[in-house]
C-alpha cells in the first residue's frame, strides 16, 4: 500500500484544480488537468503540465463523466485522482472505480464516504462512539402524548421534522409546553398534505447557533489527529461567505472537546486522509454533530495559515500510505486566518449570479495576503459553474490584526466586469458585531441590508466628476485629431494647457 | 475654455477646465493633477490627495464609465456642443454615416447585441468593443431593422470595418 | 499554407502553418491550440503542454518578442514574400512611403531614438510606439537625413500620424 | 513625552514610503508624502493622504532636503516624521532639527545615531559593554615589532590595514608568522605612497565569514529586546541580495548570546527605537560586532514574518513614548522566511542597471507572498535612484518549504520592460550551497556565473518560435485586413482554418 505518487490527474476545475497543482508542483509531482469547452483558456489548464478536453460545459457531460476522467488518468499514465471538492469528491462509485482502475484515489475508502453520506447512519455511528448529536428522537413519532413526552425529555425550545419531508414543509419550531398540542398537530396536517405521511421527528431547536468545524487528518496507520476549527457561521442561504480560525468563542479546553469528538468521529467511520466534521453550537458553547465532509473543504486555507501545514500535502502523503508527519502534541497554532469567498453575485440585487469577462482583475498587493484563484484578467466568468472565482486569505498577528489586514485587502482589490462579493465582504469586516466576535448564522438576516454597503464618499465623487470631465475632453481632441481636417488643431490642443500635466 | 455638464444617478455638477490649466468644480477652483499611468489607468490629485481612476470606457455619446478608488461610477458628461446638438436630435449620429456602424478604431468585438432583423432605436446599443482594454458601445445611427451583421464575438476587426449594416 | 522561417540568436527552424489547422515544426506535426486571453497575453499548448506568451512587440520587419513562461526571446520571422524582398533590397521598405515615418496604429509614444540631423540608413529604428500594451520599432523607410521630429516621448498620437520626415 | 500620533509625514519614496503608508492605515493614521519630479506618479503618492512636491529628481535637491521636509511637514500639520531607510535616516541633525520643530522624529536619539556612525566611538562603546568585537589593536602601530606581536597575540590569519587609508590600499591579510615581515613592510611602503602616513592597524582576518545581524526594539522607558536574527551572508559587492529569518546555523543557544549582545549594544548607545546591530560569524560560529545600523533595514519583513510583528507599528509605538508590547520571553518564532531584493540590474551583464518603461509586472499570486514593492506595471525605472524595485517575501513552514515557494514565486514572475535580479535569484535557491544551508559572504564569487543561470528549455524555444510565427501570420492578415483591397480576404483568413482555434 505504500506507494510513491508522481502524477496526478485533478479531477476539478477553477480555484481548487489551481491549488492542487500549486503543491504538486512543490512535491515535483507531474499533473494532468482535464477541461470542459468552457474551460479551455482557464488558468488551471495552463497551469497543469498537461491538460485535455474532456466534454460541453455541462458537468455532467464534463467535470462528472467519471469513466472518461479515469480513462484520461490511465491514457497520461497517471498514478492518481485529486477530486477536489464538489463534483465527485463525494461519490463513492467514482472512489470505487478510480481504485479497480489501479489508480489511487486521493480522498476517503468509499465506505466511508457512503456512511457519512447517509444522514441516519451517520448519526447512528456518532452516538455509538459518542460524539455529541442534536438531542432527538431516532424514530419517527405517531402520537401525541409520545410527541409530547419526548419534547419535555429533550427540553424545550424543540424543532418538529416531518419524516418524510423536505424544504421546510411541517417543520415548526415549538417554545413551551403549552403550544405543543397545537404545533404539533399542524405540523402533522402539513406533513399529510405535503407528503401523505404524517409521522414527525422531534429534535432539540438550537436557537441563533454558530457553525464550526474541525479540520482532522487520518492516515492509514490508525493515526487521527485534528488541526483546530473553522469558525463559517456567517453564511447566507446555508452557504458560507467568511470563515476563520480560531473561532472567537472556542478557548483551548472547548478546542480540545471539540477536537477529541472529530477524532471520535473520524474512527468511527474507518476514516482515512483530510476530512471536516461540522458541528453545531449553541449559546451555552454546546456542540453538536451536524455533519461529516469527506473531501477538502473550501475554506481550507484559514487552517493552513495558521497551523502553518499544506493539507493537500498532507493528502497525498497519506494517499501514498505514509505516516502522520505530526502527532497530536506536536501541532502549534499560530496567529489568527480570515478567508472572504469572492464570489461573482450582484450584493444589491439578492446575490444573483453576475457574469461577464473580467475587465479589471488586480488583486492587493503588499500585505500578506493569499488568493486562491481560477481566473485572471481577460477571462469570462460564466453561468456554468459556481459564480465563487477566488477566496482572498489572510493571516494577522490576532483576530484584530487580521480584520484589518482582510479590509485593506478587500479596499485594494479592483475588478470590473462582474459584480462581486466584495462590498459585502467589506461590510461585515466593518460590523461591530464581527468585530466583536458575537454573532452567528443568522448574522446575515439580522444585520445585512444593502443600505448599509459602503458607497463612494463625496470627494470620490467629484473626482469621479473631474475625471470623466478631464476624460471627454482627452476623447474629443482624440476625435479632432483622427479627422482628415483639425489634425494639427488636435494636437497642439494636447500639447497645450491642463494637458501639458499629463506628462 | 470647455465647459461640461457632468452627472451621475443622484448628483450634477458644472465643470470647466480653463486652457491656462486651472479647472473649477461649481465655481470652485481646484489644484488638479492629472497622471496617465497608462491608457486605462489614472490618477487624479486634487488638492493634495490622490484618487484611484480606471478608466473602464468612454463613449461618443459622453457616458464615462470609471472606477474611483475602486468604486464604480458611471458617468454622464456633456459639453455645450452636445448640449445644443442634442436639443436638434443630433444625438450620437454625428459622425456615423446612417446606414452602417463602423469600428471607430481597432479592437476586440465582446457583445453583439442584435440580431438580422432586430428593429432598433437611434442610439440604441448594438455592439460593444473593446480597444485599447476599455468597453466601446457603439450605437445605431439611426432607426431602422438590423440587415447584417458582420462580426461575431472575440472576432478582431480593423478601424472603419463595417460591423452591422441597418436598412 | 504559409512558410516561416524562423530564428533566434542560436538556433533556427522551418515552421508550415496549413489552412485545416495542422502546423509543422521542421517537417513535424504539432498538436496546437493558441488562445487569446488578451491582445497581449496568449496560451500555446502544444501536445497537451501549456506555455505561456507574453507578446511585447510583433514588428512590420518579422522581428518578434514574446515572454515564454516568462523568458524574454527575441525571434526573427521571414516568411517567403519577405525573404524574397529582403533579396532583392526591399526589407521594411514596403508599407511606408519613403520621406516619413507614420503610426500604422494609434499608440503612445515610448522612445524617440533620433533627432534632427541624424544620418539613419535603411531599416534602422528611429521610434518607438506601444499600442495595444505591445512596444513597436518604426524603422526608416529609406537612407536619409532626419529633417523633423513631429512628436516626443510620452506623446499620444493617432493612426498615420506623420512622426519623422526624412530628407 | 506620551503623545499620541496622528499624521505622520514620510520623508522618503518607494517600497519603503509604501511599506510605512500601509501600516498607518490600519493605524488610522494620516500620511503626508513628499515627492521630487521624478517620483509625481509614484504609487507612495497615491497611496498616501496626501502628497507634496519638494523638488527636481536629484535627491540632494528634494528628499535630502532638511527644511523643506519639515517645512512641509509643519504646514500639513504632521505630528510627526518617518524617515525610512537610506536618505535622511541616519542623519542625526535631521534628527534634532526634527524634534526642535517640535515634532516626533520616529527613529533612534541623535546622540545614538552619532555615536553609532562613528567606527572608531562605537568600537570603543562595544569593548566597554562587552559586546564581542574584532580582535585587533585599537591604536596605530609604527613598529615591525610591535606588529608581530600583536599578530601573534591576536593569532594569524591577521588582516592589516592602513591607518590612514580605505579602498584596500595597503590592506593585506597574513597567514603565518613567517609572512608577516614582509607582508607588513609591503603594506606599509603601500600605505606610505597612498596617504603619506605608513602607520598600520592590525586585526583578526575573518575568513569567508557569514553577515548575521540582529533586531533590537528599545523603548523610552528602558525596555530592550531582540528578535532573534536574519542571515544576510548572500551579497554582491557588500550589498545583500538575499535575507532570511532564522539562520540556517544559528541555534538557540548561539540566538541567546547574539541577542544578549545585541541589546547590550542597544543599551551601550542609549539606544531607543528598532535598530540592527550587524555581527560577521567564523567558520567557529564566532561571532564578532561589525556595526549596527540605527534605522529600519530593508530586510526587516523576514522578521516580521516570522515573528507576527509588525516593525513599523512598534516604531510608532515607541516614538508615541509607549512601553513595549511585549517581553523577550513572550516572543515565539514560527516558521522560516526568505526575502528576494529585485533589482532592475542585468544580471548577465555585471548587474548593470537597466532603465525603462515596466511593459509588464505582473506579480505572483496564490502562494502566500509578501511583496513589498513601489512600482506597478507601466511605471519607469530611471537612474535617479536605487535599482531596487521591490522585495519578494514568503513564509515557509521550515527552510525548505520557504525555498520552494520562492522559487515558484519567482518563476512565475512576469516583468518586462527592464532587466531584473530575478533569474539570480532563482540561480540561488536552486544552488547546493545555498539549499544545505552552508554558505558564507563569498558565496557570489564562490559559486555564480552567468553560464549557470536557467535558460530556457527546448521545449520553450519551440514555443517561442510557434508562437512567433502564429503571431506574424496574424500581424499580417491585420494589415491586409486594414488596406484599402484585401480587406475580404483578410477577414476571411481570419476566421478559417487554424485561426479558429483561437476563439
Amino acid at each position: 500500500m505504500n506507494t510513491n505518487i508522481q502524477s496526478i490527474l485533478i479531477a476539478n476545475r477553477g480555484e481548487i484544480a489551481v491549488r492542487v497543482i500549486r503543491t504538486c508542483r512543490e512535491l515535483g509531482i507531474r499533473t494532468v488537468a482535464v477541461y470542459s469547452e468552457a474551460d479551455k483558456a482557464a488558468l488551471f489548464t495552463r497551469m497543469a503540465d498537461e491538460a485535455y478536453f474532456i466534454g460541453p460545459p455541462p458537468s455532467s457531460r464534463s467535470y462528472l463523466r467519471r469513466e472518461t476522467i479515469i480513462e484520461t488518468a490511465l491514457k497520461t499514465a497517471c498514478d492518481a485522482i485529486h477530486p477536489g471538492y464538489g463534483f465527485l469528491s463525494e461519490n463513492p462509485e467514482f472512489a470505487e472505480d478510480v481504485q479497480q482502475a489501479g489508480l489511487v484515489f486521493i480522498g476517503p475508502p468509499a465506505q466511508a464516504i457512503r456512511d457519512m453520506g447517509d444522514k441516519t447512519k451517520a448519526r447512528e455511528l456518532m452516538i455509538a462512539h459518542g460524539v455529541p448529536t442534536i438531542p432527538g428522537t431516532e424514530h419517527a413519532i405517531e402520537t401525541l402524548e409520545e410527541g409530547l413526552a419526548t419534547a419535555e425529555e429533550i427540553g424545550f425550545p424543540v424543532l418538529i421534522k416531518a419524516a418524510a419531508g423536505g424544504g421546510g414543509k411541517g417543520m415548526r419550531v415549538i417554545h413551551t409546553g403549552e403550544e405543543f398540542e397545537a404545533g404539533m398537530t399542524a405540523s402533522r396536517n402539513e406533513a399529510r398534505s405535503a407528503f401523505g405521511d404524517e409521522r414527525v421527528y422531534i429534535e432539540k431547536y438550537i436557537d441563533h447557533p454558530r457553525h464550526i468545524e474541525i479540520q482532522i487528518l487520518a492516515d492509514t496507520h490508525g493515526n487521527v489527529i485534528h488541526l483546530g476549527e473553522r469558525e463559517c457561521s456567517i453564511q447566507r442561504r446555508h452557504q458560507k461567505v467568511i470563515e476563520e480560525s480560531p473561532s472567537a468563542i472556542v478557548d483551548e479546553e472547548m478546542r480540545r472537546r471539540m477536537g477529541e469528538a472529530a477524532r471520535n468521529a473520524a474512527r468511527a467511520c474507518g476514516y482515512i486522509n483530510a476530512g471536516t466534521v461540522e458541528f453545531l453550537v449553541d449559546r451555552e458553547r454546546k456542540f453538536y454533530f451536524l455533519e461529516m465532509n469527506t473531501r477538502l473543504q473550501v475554506e481550507h486555507p484559514v487552517t493552513e495559515l495558521v497551523y502553518q501545514i499544506d493539507l493537500v500535502r498532507e493528502q497525498i502523503r497519506i494517499a501514498e500510505g505514509k505516516n502522520l508527519n505530526l502527532s497530536q502534541d506536536q501541532i502549534v497554532r499560530h496567529g489568527h486566518a480570515i478567508e472572504c469567498r469572492l464570489s461573482a453575485e450582484d450584493v444589491r440585487n439578492s446575490f444573483l449570479p453576475s457574469v461577464g469577462r473580467l475587465q479589471r482583475f488586480r488583486p492587493p498587493v503588499g500585505t500578506l495576503v493569499r488568493l486562491d484563484t481560477g481566473v485572471e484578467e481577460g477571462d469570462e466568468i460564466t453561468l456554468h459553474y459556481d459564480p465563487m472565482f477566488g477566496k482572498l486569505i489572510v493571516l494577522g498577528k490576532d483576530r484584530k490584526d487580521a480584520i484589518e489586514k482582510m479590509r485593506y485587502a478587500l479596499r485594494d482589490f479592483r475588478i470590473a466586469g462582474v459584480e462581486t462579493t466584495i462590498p459585502f465582504c467589506r461590510f461585515v469586516m466593518e460590523h461591530p458585531a464581527f468585530i466583536s466576535g458575537e454573532f452567528d448564522t443568522h448574522f446575515i438576516e439580522d444585520h445585512f441590508s444593502t443600505e448599509r454597503l459602503t458607497t463612494p464618499s463625496a470627494e470620490e465623487y467629484e473626482a469621479g466628476f473631474l475625471a470623466s470631465a478631464l476624460l471627454t475632453s482627452e476623447y474629443q481632441s482624440r476625435l479632432l485629431f483622427s479627422g482628415d481636417n483639425g489634425s494639427q488643431a488636435g494636437r497642439s490642443a494636447m500639447r497645450s494647457g491642463w494637458k501639458r500635466r499629463c506628462r | 475654455m470647455k465647459k461640461f455638464a457632468v452627472s451621475s444617478a443622484d448628483r450634477t455638477s458644472e465643470i470647466q477646465l480653463f486652457s491656462n490649466g486651472r479647472i473649477t468644480i461649481d465655481g470652485k477652483e481646484k489644484e488638479v493633477e492629472w497622471i496617465a499611468l497608462s491608457s486605462t489607468r489614472r490618477v487624479l490629485r486634487v488638492n493634495g490627495r490622490s484618487f484611484d481612476i480606471d478608466v473602464l470606457s468612454v463613449s461618443r455619446g459622453g457616458n464615462v464609465h470609471v472606477l474611483v478608488n475602486g468604486f464604480p461610477l458611471e458617468i454622464s458628461v456633456k459639453d455645450e456642443r452636445s448640449l445644443l446638438l442634442h436639443q436638434f436630435g443630433f444625438g450620437g449620429s454625428l459622425h456615423q454615416q446612417a446606414g452602417e456602424v463602423k469600428a471607430p478604431m481597432p479592437g476586440l468585438i465582446t457583445k453583439v447585441l442584435v440580431k438580422p432583423g432586430d428593429v432598433v432605436q437611434t442610439g440604441q446599443g448594438v455592439i460593444v468593443l473593446e480597444a485599447m482594454k476599455m468597453e466601446n458601445e457603439l450605437t445605431a445611427p439611426a432607426d431602422g431593422t438590423v440587415k447584417a451583421v458582420h462580426v461575431r464575438e472575440r472576432e478582431a476587426v480593423d478601424k472603419n470595418a463595417i460591423l452591422i449594416e441597418l436598412e
